[in-house]
């Protein structure tokens, strides 16, 4: 047993700190959040830069083949400083669906551009119907000719207005299972993106796909056999989710902590009142358990264990409910300030409540838990 | 017991008459829309007008006495205007209606005439003023000032969500009046050193600004340099202010109750779950998310019970301990808890707003979402309300009873 | 709207306190729940000379013809004071079913000794797989001549070993509703009770029916059509428990708002702690709002609103969490002492336990209710 | 990061070793029963005899150096023994182990081989007195008085709550030694004003009388009247009191954390979820059961992750600050929640005790469900727990560093 980080693990850590504290204060992410694309292609740049782009994809392919367990404690660190950018979705989703299922030319055709951050690439999976199952999946592909011809709509899609290429899921046989995947290129005829509008952390779109020819070539691996790709690309996505999470999940507790000491009321630090330090104790809790679940499921998965899955639903699950709770907690100890938008703490706030549902939400992953634990059926 | 509204015949028909005068008097687009964000300012000038009229046909304070303006009638009267209003998006009032308790129970026959009186017709409007940047429902380091000059006072301080309409960028004139406390007498000890003043508006050195924040933009901060008021607009002795906003506050800490505790959120949630999908197919079939719903149902089920009891021991003038405090609580609390379980149940949905086409209920959980991250602290946080509940059941330090209402003094 | 109790309510509660703090002090409670049996046939000689036993029995078969409200205010104080009797059980659950469904020679026959408390009927239902659905009914009675043959066990029957009859509950076709009740005398050929052991409130049985050959005639009601008699008994037992557990609740409560007050740590009343005050908060929460449930839920029951069962479904459902909350949080105040056997919070832990499952708990209930509804199909 | 246990091929040799001994030794009869109200006299006595047979081994306490008599062994060794006893159903140890901490840090040379070495050998036995009956988990009011008389202490007072084995109706010799502090100087300011002592038993003075409980029979009241000790039993200064006291109640407090966090309460429901059935059929495949099960099962095992942290700060004398405690926290809480929704998935089966022939797991559920009403108060309460927990992390009016012990001094 050894819970540290490894040197290398530390070294990018205070990195990704240092480079956070600098290019992404608190008025940048609400400057980010609130311009049109809540983008900024220029952190985007130096964040391929840097190398944390290709981090999760292999070298032959231009990355830089790191384990998971490399990249989580990166995304930890953007967790804690609220930074929105399509590197799950891209870098680690759309890359590891290729690497599971695409062809070798495939591989070679879209890989490097991802990982050096040139290519976006986003999945567009969910529905009206919402929901992360494969029975979900119902926008129609129907084969003409060499060609497939998509119709549908697919919501919540993240960052497909500033993406490439749109990983589309689709329906290609009636078996609960029976799932493609498409490469469509954004600039495609039939394909529309639509900034949907609310309070929602990372930028989600409608795409609505009408009447969109693409052939038969731009499957990612086999017709009706996607399945177990997405959902193996989507349990190291949420791997790394989870270490976001988890370090949002720490600033909201950090902050409530802090204010809490300087706060006065009634002539004392807020702190010392025992009903505010239980709020800090439930935000700390769940910053806690969201960490440790995440890392420990990070371990499974890197050293190859067999319940890896498991534990990264567990994970998904704690911080599905720790990271909003940890937000809601921290509400509760700064009072009016904390709804002030340039405070800070609402943009953890917006985050923790985008991604409770994104790649599924903790009763979808408990229920799967059950599944993988041989409790149900 | 018998936990029935009002539904007599002789009230059906005044509901009757309130649902025809509301169809054909409040056109469509001056009803409140889903995000009062969104409300404007042609709506704000129909309803300072048509609040007016409506205090002159005795419905926009029906149970205050005519003799101050209203209108002269019963609880049972009340609610049904509350939730015929309701039911119209009908807006009730633009004055915070924390400062009538505090006018019945402490002010002069003279200062009822010249502040009540306006208030309760409609001609004019007022917010309150109360928490500091640097201080909390506490007021015990409370720093806005009051200097005695004279006949006049002269005040200086700030305040922050001080909640009301107009927003100042619409040009129009903005509240006619301020209330809440300023320290009067910074020696005097603590719950005795202050005064509670209606601040009129617009005053040379009275400024208002617009607050940027999570749940919307009728907050505000109001800056107080040397505004000078004679001292007719202090109600009550100038070392009872905290008394005198106790007033206020047990009302506003749910100690009137509501006898009509409609909760749209949850009505909301049942009609979605009903008619809408997830990938499993109806959400109300899914037997997870029905329990979450069902929960949600029973804690507001249980907050408008509470509140309806309190409710009808403030009508009763009966000696009202905890029970407001306890609905109060509860409310905060159970409001907080079904915010999540909405999220549970909509999914993302949830989060879509109002622009969104597909947004459900025209974007009005988003709104909750926003708002309940916000408005938990409307009116002192629930810490606080905890803290007074627990001088009301007898265990805190501080032993502590109601204070004065118009129901338990018997004024109005 | 009127919240308060008639004169007459009034009366009868002040009856039941004075009666109660009299005969029935802690210390008598534990003995009696230590005892053997469990049960005192003292105290309920004397209840039944009280005409509690007879409350909700209509006048013309010896009962007094109060309404629900009457009588759930008389509980409340049963539950305030730890009371075990087998009153919902005899004198609602069975009399009602009889009242239901049964012939008027079995009405003339049975209920007024349930009434005068002479005799004690209990209802026989639940089964090794626990529920209180009808499927959950399979107990055979097979028809042979003008006989019927039960064969099968019952278990957590509440007072069985006191009882004199017992409604059994079976299985009769395979519908889903398809079940009948049968009056079985407890001394009947093939009858065995056996008190269940644990940590339990009010005394359960296990019931074994080896060839229990009961006459058709002892059915009450039709065979086959049963259920609908026992949902309608049921809907009556739980408005009046339900104020039973809001009682207890009170209690649990009260036990620990006073004891804040009296207990001193680091110099002062512990109740002036914020973190001892939000335990009590719990508790009084807890207890008003099973306690106004409960009422509401009697109100619709005896005013004949079509949304009856709707509100008794929610009351149960709050006060089967309602009271073990209110207990966990009052244990939460008192630390040890409250664990002492002497002390009498333990009084009230047990019974909200056992009266959180017995006729359904807040899962079932929360169902019921979504059903009842039509948010479910 | 390598969350993995130890289970190198010379520690699964060892492995082998213990649960060949264990097999061999211990007969099924003296296994810890379901419920250990039901610990026999007889069982008492084999186990007293046989722990100083394990301590020969190096096995009652592998860690610790063995010049005290410990096992001199690794962690890993005793993360094996842990699980491999706990399998067994073995029992390990009838001295309360929080003593040790006091004793490695504070004790000289000479009272470690007095009061140690007995201990760690399995010669003797020790129980902790700590709550009175009239004062809490703070100290603030502690009545239980030492008083200097030349070379020796005279004590008075009285203990509640003070847990171990053998019950005192067996007439076999009681625990030798009660261990905790004594106000040696009423007029000193407190946490200045206690002393550490171990007090031997049997004494003239000292009684020992069992508690009536719900959750068991191995907590006594004990009472000393003018018993007499010498100088030599006092652990640290006369004034120190509170400080070895904190020694111990920092490793009760979850400072020393737990490499093998066994929750067999959730391993028995994840079992009985699959093979049992309710009326709707297996409860492992009904919707809503499955939610509650698999967060009882997250809640065990977010608790487990916080324990094997401390438990590797601990053992590689990282400096500690607030993980023990949080851990602690996260116990109390996690368990209390749990015992709820086992009553949730099993139904009115949770409640049938081990006498039951249908009880689940023998009655474990039973057990647990009435332990959990009481032991939450084990070692302080809750409230307590967070009070020290928010010191901790700082935002206490006291702030607060962890207590010395044997990890974060050196001593052993």
């Amino acid at each position: 047993m050894d819970l540290s980080f490894t040197e290398t693990q530390t070294m990018m850590r205070d990195t990704a700190t240092r480079f956070f504290e600098t290019e992404l204060p608190k008025a940048r992410v609400r400057e980010i959040d609130d311009s049109d694309t809540g983008f900024s292609s220029e952190i985007w740049q130096k964040i391929s830069d840097l190398g944390w782009t290709g981090m999760v994809i292999p070298e032959q392919y231009g990355g830089a083949g790191n384990n998971f367990t490399d990249l989580g404690c990166v995304t930890e660190i953007m967790g804690y400083h609220a930074c929105s950018i399509p590197l799950w979705d891209s870098c680690v989703l759309s890359a590891h669906i290729i690497l599971e299922g695409g062809s070798e030319e495939q591989k070679q055709s879209y890989l490097p551009g991802i990982a050096r951050g040139q290519q976006i690439f986003t999945l567009a999976f969910t529905e009206p119907e919402y929901g992360w199952s494969a029975k979900s999946v119902k926008l129609e592909a129907t084969k003409s000719g060499d060609n497939y011809v998509l119709n549908g709509t697919k919501l919540f899609v993240p960052w497909a207005h500033v993406a490439d290429q749109i990983l589309v899921v689709a329906r290609t046989s009636q078996a609960e299972e029976g799932i493609s995947v498409f490469v469509v290129d954004k600039g495609a005829k039939g394909v529309t993106t639509r900034l949907q509008s609310g309070w929602l952390g990372d930028k989600v779109c409608e795409v609505t796909l009408d009447n969109v020819e693409v052939p038969a070539s731009s499957a990612i691996g086999a017709i009706d056999g996607a399945w177990g790709s997405i959902e193996a690309a989507r349990d190291k996505t949420v791997s790394v989710l989870n270490t976001y999470m988890a370090g949002g999940a720490q600033k909201a507790y950090e902050m409530c902590r802090d204010y809490s000491t300087e706060r006065i009321a009634f002539g004392v630090p807020i702190g010392t009142f025992q009903r505010v330090q239980d709020h800090i104790i439930v935000a700390l809790t769940e910053a806690e358990a969201s960490k440790w679940t995440a890392y420990e499921a990070l371990w499974r998965l890197d050293s190859g264990r067999d319940d890896a899955s498991t534990g990264i639903s567990m994970a998904k699950a704690v911080a599905s409910e720790g990271f909003p709770k940890a937000c809601d907690a921290s509400h509760n100890v700064h009072a009016g300030i904390g709804v002030d938008l340039d405070f800070g703490l609402t943009h953890y706030t917006v985050r923790s409540r985008t991604f409770q549902h994104y790649l599924g939400d903790a009763i979808y992953h408990r229920a799967r838990m059950a599944k993988l634990m041989s409790v149900s059926n | 017991m018998d936990f029935s509204l009002p539904y007599t015949a002789e009230q059906e028909k005044f509901r009757t008459e309130v649902r025809e005068w509301l169809e054909g008097n409040i056109p469509a687009e001056m009803r409140n829309p889903v995000d009062m964000r969104d409300f404007s300012k042609e709506q704000y000038l129909f309803w300072r007008e048509k609040h007016r009229e409506l205090a002159q046909k005795g419905w926009l304070y029906p149970t205050f006495p005519k003799e101050y303006g209203g209108g002269g009638l019963t609880g049972d009267h009340e609610t049904i205007i509350e939730e015929e209003f309701h039911r119209a998006g009908a807006l009730r009032g633009l004055t915070n209606g924390v400062v009538y308790p505090a006018l019945f129970v402490w002010a002069t026959e003279e200062q009822k005439q010249k502040f009540l009186v306006p208030l309760v017709t409609g001609e004019k409007i007022a917010w309150q003023k109360f928490t500091e940047p640097h201080s909390g429902a506490d007021l015990a380091d409370y720093q806005s000032k009051a200097v005695q000059d004279g006949d006049d006072w002269i005040l200086n301080g700030s305040s922050v969500y001080v909640s009301g309409r107009p927003r100042p960028e619409w040009n129009v004139p903005g509240p006619d009046y301020l209330f809440g406390p300023m320290l009067t007498d910074p020696d005097a000890p603590r719950h005795r050193n202050l005064g509670f003043f209606m601040i009129p508006n617009p005053t040379e050195g009275l400024d208002i600004q617009e607050q940027e924040l999570l749940n919307g933009h009728d907050q505000h901060a109001i800056f107080l340099d040397n505004v000078r008021v004679s001292n007719d607009h202090l109600i009550g002795g100038d070392h009872q202010g905290w008394q005198v906003a106790n007033s206020s506050l047990e009302v506003e800490h749910g100690g009137g109750g509501k006898a009509f505790p409609a909760d749209e959120v949850i009505e909301n949630l049942i009609d979605y779950s009903k008619e809408n999908k997830n990938d499993e197919g109806f959400i109300g079939d899914d037997p997870v998310l029905q329990q979450v719903a069902m929960t949600a149902i029973l804690d507001s089920h249980v907050d408008g019970l509470m509140a309806r009891r309190t409710y009808w021991m403030y009508q009763n003038k009966m000696g009202i301990q905890y029970e407001g405090n306890m609905a109060n609580v509860h409310n905060r609390e159970s409001q907080l808890r079904n915010v999540a379980r909405i999220r549970d149940v909509y999914g993302p949905n949830s989060l879509l707003g109002t622009q969104e086409p597909r947004a459900p209920h025209g974007g009005a959980q988003e709104v909750e979402q926003r708002e309940k991250a916000g408005q938990r602290h409307a009116g002192g946080s629930t810490n606080i309300a905890k803290v007074i509940l627990s001088r009301r059941i007898g265990i805190s330090r501080t032993q502590e009873r109601a204070a004065p209402t118009p129901s338990n003094t018997g004024k109005a």
